[in-house]
C-alpha cells in the first residue's frame, strides 16, 4: 500500500493505519493509511468523495473509525473525541466553516475552551490574546466583530487563528484555497511556512496540483476510501499524482475536441442574451454586479473563476431561482427577466444546477419521478400524473444514459453520485430546449462518466443549441468552450476566445490581478 | 395607589410567565422547541403542592416541582436527542401526557378529578394586596431573579456561549470539542425545572393544585419568548406586557369597553405580528428542532 | 330485549338496591362544589339506600350522551346528568329508554314560540334550584357585613346559570342597602372558567383591593382563588354550592349551600320507594333546596341583628312577598 | 419493499408495547387487574353495535383532522391548528345551515355544507399559510396562536349573537340533517355515527389520488421532501405552502360536520376540543399516509371510546396518559427504526 517511506529521520506526528469508516452504504474509507511527519506540510489529494474529508475528520475526533489506528506523537489515541484532539494539539480547519455566526469572532475563538474569571467568561483576556497571536502570525481580526459580517477571506483567517489559539501544534487544512483570492493564499502560505520553521505538522487538502507541488513536502493520494500512494514532491510530477488519483493515465493537457473557431464579435443572433445583471447574494449585495454577455447557437461560454465570485448567483437569477435587482435576460429573442422557473423551462431554457443533492434531484423520489422533475406539466392529463407516459420516459432515458440500476422504480438516494448526475443530465437535455446552463456538470463523477458527459455537451453545442457552463474545473472549462470569460468579483473579467485562453493567460483574470474591458 | 395596585398585580400575574419564559428562552437558545412549557409547568404544579402536602413544607414543594419539572423535560429532551423523535409531536405530547397524567394521580392519590386538598403555600395570611405583600413571597423574588440570572448565565459564562453555539450551529460547537448533546439536556432540564417553578408559583400561591390550572399559561410564555426574540430580558418585558394587558382586562372588566375575548388575544396576536416580521424580523436559532448527527 | 331496566325499575323488592348511573359535569369529581354536592348524595344513598352507584366523567362534548347511553343500556334504574349541560341529551335519550329514569341537575326549561315552558319528558325528572334565593339572602346579609358598602361577585363562566346568581346577590344587596355598591366580575366564557384559580385570585384581590369586604362566588374551582384571596387579605369571602367554610376558616362569612346532595339522595329514594315520577322539582328556600350556612363556624362573624334581619328576609320570601329576579 | 412495511409497521407494535406496559402499571396502581379493565374496553368499543358505532363516529372526526396534519406534513408543514380549524368549520357549516330553508333535503344542503366547513377551516388554515409563504412566519407558533385567537373569536360569536339562552350552543338547525347510519343499520341505535363517515373515507381516498396521483400532489411531496428542488423543478413553493396550509384547514373544517350537522344538528361551544391535536398524533402514527391516518384513526377512537366504558372502573384520565405514550413511542422509533433498517440493507 504505502510506496514512500517518508524521508527524513523527523519523528512520525501522525501515522493513522488500515482506517474503515462507513456512513450507511457508503464505505467512506476502506483502510486507508497515512504517516506524517513533525515540521512537514503534507498535501492530501484525491478526487471528490474519495474519503480525505472523512479521514482528516477522523483525526480530529468527529468521527470514530470503524477499524483501523491512530497514533498522533505516538500515542495511540483510537477514536478520541474533539475535545481531547484539541487538547493534545491537533487542529482542524473544516471544508465548510466551523464558525457560528451569530457569535463574535472573540466568542468563537473561545468556544469550547473558554477561559474565565470568577466564573464569568473572560473576554477581555481572549480579546487580548487574540489581538497578540493575529501580531504574531500576521492574520488581522477585530475580535469584537460578529462572525456574520466577516468576507470569506476573514472567516477563514478566523479558522486559523481559532485553531492556533487552542494551541495546535498539528493544523489540518481541508480545501482552505478554494475561496480564497489570490493574495489571501499567498499570506496563507506565509503563515503555514511559518509554522512548518516553528517545527508544526501540517496537513493540507486541495485539489489544485500547482498548490501542492508549491507548498507541500509529501502528498498522500486517495482513491475510492484507500490511500494508494504516499510522495515525496521533489520526486514527483503533477502528471504522476494525477495518474494516481484517477488510476489510469490522464491527459492534462487537455483535448480541446473540435474546437470552433468563431471569432469574438457578438452573433447576430444570439440564443442567450443578459444584459447588465445586478444580483444580491445571500453574503454580500451585488454578487453578480452588472454582468452582460450573449451565446449564440451551437456555442458553448465558459465561465472560469475562484468559486464564490458570483457564478452560483448568476446561474441561478438565470434560472429564476433568485430574483434579480436590474437587468434583463431573453431567451430566443424572447424577454425571461420575470418569467417564473416553470414559463422559464416553457421558453427554452434547461438547467444542470451545481448542487444535484439539495436542487437536482429529489432523493427520496424514484428515478421514474426525477427524470421529470421540472416538466411534471407535460406528464399531465387533466389534472392526473400519466405513469405510462412517465414510466415509458424513464425506460428510454435510463436506456440512453446508461443509468444504473436499470429500474425505474428504485429511489434516487440510492445511486452512486455519478448515476445520479446522469438523471439530471438525463432528464435536462431530453426536453426542448434552445439555452443549457450547466453548472459543475462533472463535480463529483467518475472519469468514464465525466467523458460521457462531456460528449453530451459537445452534442447538444453541435445541435445548434446555446450552453452557458460554469465549472471549478479550469480544465474542463478550456475543453468545452468556445469563448471563456472569467469572472471575478461579481464581474466578467475578462470574455476570451478559446483560441487565445490558457491556464496561464486566466490565471491573473480568476485572481483580480488583471481586468479587461 | 391605583398604580401601586396595577403595578403589584401585573407583576404576580407575571411571575409564572418569567420563570417559564427564562425557561422557553434557554431551551430555544440551545436548539430544543419549547413547546412542552405548558407540561412543565402543570407538572411542576402538581410535584409542587404534592410534595408540599407530605413534607409539610412549601420549600419541599419548591423541590418536588423542581424535580417533576427536570423529569418531564428531560423525557422530552431523550426523546428528541437520543432517539431523534420530532420535536413538535414529542413537544405536544408531552402537554397532553401531564394533563392526562396529574389527573390520573389526582384520582388515585386525593380521589379527585379536579382538586387537591389544602397545600401548605407561601401567601401570607392577612398580607394584603400591595407591593409589601409581594415582597414577602420568596417566588417573586426568584421570579425575578430567574430572568436575571438566565440572562447571565446565557451573556456572561462559558456553559451559555455553548448553548448559543449549539443552537446555532451544532456543528461548529462539535468541531471544538463541545458535547452539543449534554449542553442540551442540561438547557432541557433548566427549562424544566424554571417553567416547573412558574407552575409550583401557581400551586403554592393558590395553596391546592387544580386540574389544568395552568391554563395555558406555558403557551403566552412560550410567545413571550418569541415576541421577545429570544433574549431574557425583552423576553421578560414580553411577559410583563401579557401581564399588564390581563391586569387592564381585569380591571376594566366592570366596565366592559371590549370584550374579554379579544383581551385574550393579545398575546397570541402580537406573537404573529412579530412572527410576521412587523416590529423587527424574528430570526429563531438557526438550528432550533433540528437534531444533531 | 332489554327487559331488564323495565323490571328493576318495576323492582320485585328492596332486597335488591337501586342502580344509580351518575354522570359529571365538566369539572368533574373533586370541585368542591357541585359535583362533589351530586356524588355526596349519591354515597348517602348508597350507604342508607343500599344503592348501587356507577360513576362516570366525560371527557369531550361529544362524550355526553355516550356517557349517559352506557348507562341507560346498563339496565340503571336511575341515570342523573350532573348540570345544565345534560338538558338536551337527556331529553332526548328519554324518550329512546322510557322504561328508564332520568334526572337533571339544573334541567334548563326549554320555552316554545309563545314564551310557555315545555315541560320534560315523563321519566325525566328536572332538579330546578331556585339559586337566585339563596343568593338574595347572602347578599343582603353580605351588604349587613360590610363596612365599606361595597361588596363584590366572582361568576365562573358567563352563562345564564351563573348569571341567576349574580342576579339574586344583586337584589339581595340592594333590600338592605340600596346605596351599596356591587362589583362583578366573570373569569371567562369558556368552560375553563370554572377551572382557573389563578384567575379567581386575581379577581378577587383586584375586588378588594378597590375596597370590597365581601366577595361571593359562583365559579367552581376558580372560587378556590377567591378563598386564597380573602385569606391573604383578611376580608370576607362566600362560599357557594357546599359549606366551604374549611377552604379558608374564619374568612368564609358563609355560604350559599345548594341541595344537590339532598335532590339527589331524594331521586334515589323515589326510586326505590317507586313513587318516581317525571316533572320538574323545585327546591327553593321553601323547600329547603337552597340556603345559607349559619353554624358553629361562622356564628361568630355574624351579629345577631343581621342573622334576624336576613331569617326575616327568608321568611318574606317564603311567603311570596319579595318577589327575587332571576335574571340580570 | 418488505423494508417500507417493517417500516411502518414496527414503530406501531413498540408503540403497542409500550402502552401496554404503562397502561398495565396504571391500572394496577389503581388496584385493578389490567385484563379484566382490557376486556371491558374491548367490549364497550367493539363488542356491541352501540359502541362501535361511538367509535366509527369518533374515527370520523379524528380521520379528518388526521389527514389535515397529514398533507400538512407531506408539505413539510406543521398543521397544529387542526383543532381551531375543526371548530370553525364546524361554525361556518352550522351558520349555513341556520340560514338554508327549513326542510331542504340532505342531498341539496350536502354540497353547501361542505363548502361552508371547508372554507372555514381554509381560512383559518391559509392564514399561517401566507404569512409562512410571505414572511417566513414558523407555522407551529403561528397556527398554535391561532388556535386561541380563533377559538375565542368563535366563542365570542356564539356567546354574544347566537347561543340559545341556556345552553352553550346555536339555536337547531332543520335544514336538510345529514342522516345517521342507525338509519340504515339498525344496530347502529342511539350512536352518533352518520354519512359523514363516509365522506370522511371518500376523502382520505381522495387525499391520496391528489398527493400519489397528480401533479400537485407531485410538487406537494417534493415541496415536502426537498423545497430546494422542488423551486428548481418550477414549483412555487411558497404557492404550495400556502394552499397545503388552506386545504389542510380546509380538511380539519369539514371534519366539524360530523358534530355539527351529522350528530348534534347544532354547533356547540368547544365541540372540538381535542380532536385537532389527536389528529396529529392520528397523522404520526398514521405515517402521513391516508390509509395508515384512516387505520390510526380508528385506533385511537377506540381508546377513547374506550375510556368512556372503564371509566366507571377506572379514570378515564389512564387514555389520555395512553394516547401521549403512543405519540411518544411511536415518534422516538420511527428515526430509530428507519436507521436500524439502513444499516441492515447496507450490511
Ligand atoms: N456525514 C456523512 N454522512 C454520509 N455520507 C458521508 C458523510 N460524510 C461523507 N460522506 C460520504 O463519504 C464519501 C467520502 O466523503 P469525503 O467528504 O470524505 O470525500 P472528500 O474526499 O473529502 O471529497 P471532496 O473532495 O468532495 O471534499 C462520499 O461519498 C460522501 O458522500
Ligand atoms: N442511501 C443509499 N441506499 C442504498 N444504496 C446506496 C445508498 N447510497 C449509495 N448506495 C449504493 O452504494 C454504492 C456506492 O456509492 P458511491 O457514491 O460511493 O459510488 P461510486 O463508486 O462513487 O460510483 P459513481 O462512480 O457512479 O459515483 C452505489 O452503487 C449505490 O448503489
Ligand atoms: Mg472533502
Ligand atoms: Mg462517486
Amino acid at each position: 500500500m504505502s510506496s514512500v517511506e517518508s524521508s527524513a529521520s523527523a519523528p512520525i506526528a501522525i501515522r493513522l493505519s488500515d482506517i474503515y469508516k462507513s456512513f450507511g452504504p457508503v464505505n467512506a474509507n476502506r483502510g486507508a493509511s497515512i504517516q506524517v511527519a513533525r515540521g512537514e506540510i503534507h498535501a492530501l489529494v484525491g478526487e471528490n468523495g474519495a474519503g480525505k474529508s472523512t479521514l482528516m475528520r477522523i483525526l480530529g475526533g468527529m468521527y470514530a473509525p470503524d477499524a483501523g489506528k491512530m497514533e498522533v506523537n505516538g500515542r495511540d489515541v483510537t477514536g478520541w473525541t474533539t475535545a481531547e484532539a484539541i487538547d493534545a494539539g491537533v487542529g482542524m480547519v473544516h471544508q465548510h466553516f466551523m464558525l457560528v455566526p451569530t457569535l463574535t469572532v472573540a466568542e468563537n475563538m473561545m468556544l469550547g475552551r473558554e477561559p474565565t474569571s470568577r466564573g464569568q467568561l473572560d473576554s477581555a483576556r481572549v480579546a487580548r490574546e487574540v489581538t497578540e497571536l493575529s501580531k504574531r502570525t500576521g492574520l488581522a481580526v477585530h475580535p469584537q466583530r460578529k462572525v456574520a459580517d466577516l468576507s470569506v477571506g476573514e472567516a477563514q483567517r478566523v479558522e486559523i487563528l481559532k485553531t492556533l489559539y487552542r494551541g495546535a501544534k498539528i493544523l489540518i487544512l481541508d480545501e482552505p484555497t478554494a475561496v480564497l483570492s489570490p493574495p489571501e493564499i499567498d499570506e496563507l502560505w506565509r503563515v503555514l511556512r511559518g509554522m512548518r520553521e516553528r517545527g508544526e505538522t501540517i496537513v493540507l487538502i486541495t485539489h489544485k496540483l500547482d498548490e501542492v507541488m508549491e507548498i507541500s513536502d509529501t502528498i498522500t493520494v486517495m482513491r475510492h476510501g484507500q490511500t494508494i500512494a504516499q510522495l515525496t514532491t521533489t520526486e514527483t510530477t503533477p502528471a504522476a499524482i494525477a495518474k494516481a488519483m484517477v488510476g489510469r493515465d490522464v491527459q492534462l493537457a487537455t483535448h480541446y475536441g473540435e474546437t470552433s473557431s468563431r471569432s469574438l464579435e457578438l452573433p447576430s443572433a444570439s440564443l442567450l442574451e443578459v444584459r447588465d445583471l445586478v444580483v444580491d447574494g445571500p453574503r454580500r449585495a451585488s454578487a453578480v454586479d452588472g454582468v452582460g454577455f450573449s451565446i449564440a447557437p451551437g456555442e458553448i461560454l465558459g465561465i472560469a473563476g475562484v468559486e464564490g465570485n458570483g457564478q452560483t448567483e448568476l446561474l441561478e437569477a438565470l434560472a429564476g431561482l433568485r430574483p434579480v435587482r436590474s437587468g434583463s435576460t431573453s431567451v430566443a429573442g424572447r424577454d425571461i427577466t420575470a418569467l417564473s422557473v416553470k414559463s422559464r423551462g416553457d421558453a427554452g431554457l434547461s438547467h444542470i444546477p451545481e448542487d444535484r443533492h439539495a436542487r437536482g434531484l429529489v432523493l427520496d423520489y424514484t428515478i421514474a419521478e426525477n427524470l421529470i422533475l421540472g416538466q411534471q406539466h407535460r406528464f399531465t392529463t387533466g389534472v392526473r400524473l400519466d405513469n405510462d407516459a412517465i414510466i415509458d420516459n424513464a425506460r428510454r432515458q435510463i436506456d440512453a444514459f446508461d443509468i444504473r440500476p436499470a429500474v425505474p422504480s428504485v429511489p434516487a438516494r440510492a445511486l452512486s453520485g455519478g448515476n445520479q448526475q446522469k438523471i439530471v443530465i438525463a432528464r435536462e437535455m431530453s426536453r426542448g430546449f434552445q439555452v443549457l446552463l450547466a453548472a459543475q456538470p462533472t463535480r463529483g463523477v467518475d472519469v468514464g462518466a465525466i467523458e460521457f458527459i462531456h460528449a453530451r455537451l459537445r452534442e447538444t453545442r453541435n445541435a445548434g443549441k446555446a450552453i452557458l457552463l460554469v465549472s471549478a474545473d479550469l480544465a474542463e472549462v478550456l475543453a468545452l468552450s468556445d469563448r471563456i470569460a472569467v469572472m471575478y468579483g461579481g464581474k466578467f473579467a475578462a470574455v476570451l476566445n478559446r483560441r487565445d485562453a490558457s491556464e496561464e493567460v486566466l490565471g491573473p483574470y480568476m485572481t483580480g490581478a488583471e481586468h479587461a474591458a | 395607589m391605583i398604580v401601586l395596585a396595577f403595578l403589584a398585580q401585573t407583576l404576580r400575574i407575571a411571575i409564572p410567565y418569567l420563570f417559564a419564559a427564562s425557561g422557553g428562552v434557554i431551551s430555544e437558545r440551545s436548539g430544543l422547541i419549547g413547546l412542552g412549557l405548558e407540561g412543565y409547568m402543570l407538572g411542576g404544579a402538581f410535584c409542587g403542592a404534592v410534595a408540599s402536602y407530605y413534607s409539610g413544607s412549601p420549600w419541599v414543594g419548591l423541590l418536588g416541582a423542581v424535580a417533576g419539572g427536570a423529569a418531564l423535560a428531560l423525557l422530552y429532551a431523550l426523546t428528541a436527542i437520543r432517539f431523534r423523535a420530532d420535536q413538535v409531536v414529542v413537544g405536544i405530547a408531552v402537554n397532553l401526557l401531564v394533563t392526562g397524567a396529574t389527573r390520573f394521580f389526582l384520582r388515585l392519590a386525593f380521589h379527585s378529578s379536579a382538586n387537591s386538598p389544602r397545600v401548605p403555600g407561601f401567601g401570607a395570611e392577612q398580607s394584603g394586596t400591595g407591593l409589601a405583600s409581594l415582597a414577602r413571597n420568596p417566588l417573586i423574588w426568584l421570579g425575578i431573579l430567574a430572568i436575571a440570572v438566565m440572562a447571565w448565565l446565557l451573556y456572561r459564562t462559558p456553559y451559555g456561549l455553548r448553548v448559543r453555539a449549539a443552537g446555532e450551529h451544532p456543528e461548529a460547537a462539535l468541531s471544538v470539542g463541545v458535547p452539543v448533546d449534554r449542553v442540551r439536556y442540561v438547557a432541557a432540564a433548566l427549562s424544566g425545572m424554571l417553567a416547573a417553578l412558574g407552575g409550583a408559583y401557581l400551586a403554592l400561591d393558590q395553596h391546592q393544585f387544580s386540574a389544568e390550572m395552568t391554563a395555558g399559561r406555558g403557551f403566552i410564555a412560550l410567545a413571550a419568548t418569541i415576541f421577545g426574540r429570544w433574549d431574557p430580558f425583552r423576553a421578560a418585558l414580553a411577559c410583563l406586557f401579557f401581564a399588564a394587558a390581563e391586569t387592564l382586562q381585569i380591571q376594566l372588566q366592570g366596565a366592559q369597553v371590549i370584550p374579554s375575548q379579544f383581551v385574550e388575544m393579545i398575546p397570541y396576536a402580537l406573537t404573529i405580528v412579530a412572527l410576521a416580521g412587523v416590529v423587527g424580523r424574528a430570526v429563531p436559532p438557526a438550528a432550533l428542532g433540528k437534531a444533531t448527527e | 330485549r332489554p327487559s331488564g331496566s323495565a323490571q328493576a325499575a318495576a323492582g320485585t323488592g328492596s332486597d335488591r338496591g337501586v342502580n344509580v348511573g351518575l354522570v359529571l359535569d365538566i369539572g368533574g369529581l373533586g370541585d368542591k362544589s357541585f359535583n362533589d354536592g351530586a356524588y355526596r348524595g349519591a354515597v348517602r344513598a348508597e350507604k342508607e339506600l343500599g344503592a348501587h352507584i356507577r360513576l362516570i366523567e366525560p371527557g369531550e362534548e361529544s362524550d355526553r350522551e355516550s356517557g349517559l347511553r352506557l348507562l341507560a343500556a346498563q339496565h340503571m334504574d336511575l341515570v342523573i346528568g350532573v348540570g345544565f349541560i345534560f338538558t338536551d341529551d337527556v331529553t332526548q335519550l328519554a324518550k329512546e329508554y322510557p322504561n328508564i329514569n332520568f334526572a337533571v341537575v339544573d334541567y334548563a326549561i326549554a320555552t316554545d314560540k309563545a314564551g310557555n315552558p315545555i315541560p320534560p319528558p315523563p321519566n325525566v325528572a328536572a332538579l330546578k334550584f331556585k339559586e337566585e334565593e339563596g343568593s338574595f339572602l347572602v347578599g343582603a346579609l353580605a351588604a349587613l357585613v360590610s363596612r365599606s358598602k361595597k361588596v363584590g361577585f366572582v361568576g365562573g363562566m358567563d352563562v345564564p346559570l351563573i348569571q341567576k346568581f349574580e342576579a339574586g346577590y344583586k337584589a339581595g344587596v340592594r333590600s338592605v342597602c340600596p346605596n351599596c355598591t356591587v362589583i362583578s366580575q366573570y373569569a371567562g366564557v369558556t368552560p375553563i372558567a370554572f377551572r382557573n384559580p389563578g384567575k379567581g385570585k386575581e379577581l378577587a384581590l383586584s375586588q378588594y383591593q378597590q375596597g370590597v369586604d365581601v366577595i361571593y362566588h359562583a365559579s367552581g374551582s376558580t372560587g378556590l382563588g377567591v378563598f386564597e384571596a380573602a385569606r391573604q387579605t383578611g376580608k370576607y369571602a362566600i362560599g357557594v354550592d357546599a359549606d366551604q367554610y374549611s377552604e379558608a376558616p374564619g374568612r368564609v362569612l358563609t355560604s350559599m349551600v345548594k341541595g344537590v346532595d339532598v335532590a339527589v339522595f331524594d331521586m334515589v329514594k323515589r326510586v326505590r320507594d317507586k313513587t318516581f315520577s317525571g316533572g320538574i322539582y323545585t327546591y327553593g328556600l321553601a323547600q329547603n333546596g337552597v340556603g345559607y350556612v349559619y353554624d358553629e363556624h361562622n356564628r361568630a362573624l355574624i351579629p345577631d341583628s343581621v342573622r334576624a334581619r336576613v331569617e326575616q328576609l327568608k321568611g318574606e320570601i317564603i311567603a311570596g312577598k319579595i318577589p327575587v329576579p332571576s335574571t340580570r | 419493499m418488505r423494508r417500507t412495511v417493517e417500516e411502518a409497521l414496527l414503530p406501531a407494535l413498540v408503540a403497542l408495547l409500550v402502552a401496554a406496559v404503562v397502561g398495565d402499571v396504571l391500572i394496577l396502581s389503581f388496584g385493578q387487574s389490567p385484563g379484566s379493565v382490557y376486556r371491558l374496553l374491548i367490549d364497550g368499543t367493539w363488542g356491541n353495535a352501540y359502541g362501535f358505532g361511538q367509535v366509527l363516529y369518533k374515527t370520523t372526526t379524528l380521520t379528518f383532522t388526521g389527514l389535515a396534519v397529514a398533507i400538512g406534513l407531506r408539505a413539510g408543514l406543521f398543521n397544529i391548528g387542526a383543532e381551531s380549524q375543526l371548530a370553525a368549520g364546524g361554525f361556518l357549516a352550522g351558520l349555513a345551515g341556520l340560514m338554508l330553508p327549513m326542510g331542504l333535503p340532505a342531498l341539496a344542503t350536502l354540497p353547501i355544507y361542505i363548502v361552508a366547513a371547508a372554507a372555514g377551516g381554509a381560512i383559518v388554515g391559509g392564514i399561517p399559510g401566507v404569512l409562512k409563504a410571505r414572511f417566513g412566519a414558523h407555522e407551529v407558533i403561528t397556527t398554535i396562536m391561532l388556535n386561541f385567537i380563533v377559538l375565542a373569536l368563535l366563542n365570542y360569536l356564539t356567546a354574544a349573537h347566537l347561543k340559545v339562552e341556556g345552553t352553550l350552543h346555536t339555536a337547531e338547525i332543520h335544514a336538510g340533517a345529514l342522516p345517521r347510519l342507525s338509519s340504515m343499520i339498525g344496530a347502529f341505535r342511539g350512536s352518533a355515527a352518520n354519512v359523514v363517515l363516509f365522506l370522511a373515507l371518500i376523502t382520505a381516498a381522495a387525499v391520496a389520488w391528489f398527493l400519489f396521483r397528480t401533479r400537485r400532489g407531485f410538487e406537494l411531496r417534493a415541496t415536502g421532501l426537498q423545497p430546494a428542488a422542488a423551486e428548481y423543478g418550477g414549483v412555487n413553493v411558497g404557492g404550495v405552502w400556502w394552499r397545503t396550509m388552506a386545504l389542510s384547514g380546509a380538511l380539519a373544517g369539514i371534519g366539524g360536520l360530523n358534530y355539527v350537522l351529522g350528530y348534534k344538528h347544532y354547533y356547540e361551544e368547544s365541540f372540538a376540543s381535542g380532536a385537532g391535536f389527536l389528529g396529529i398524533a392520528v397523522a404520526i402514527v398514521g405515517r402521513n399516509n391516508p390509509i395508515g391516518v384512516v387505520v390510526a384513526a380508528f385506533v385511537f377512537a377506540t381508546m377513547s371510546q374506550g375510556g368512556l366504558a372503564v371509566n366507571a372502573v377506572v379514570p378515564k384520565q389512564i387514555v389520555d396518559v395512553l394516547q401521549a405514550v403512543v405519540i411518544i413511542a411511536v415518534a422516538a422509533s420511527v428515526p430509530e427504526v428507519r436507521r436500524l433498517a439502513r444499516a441492515r440493507s447496507a450490511a
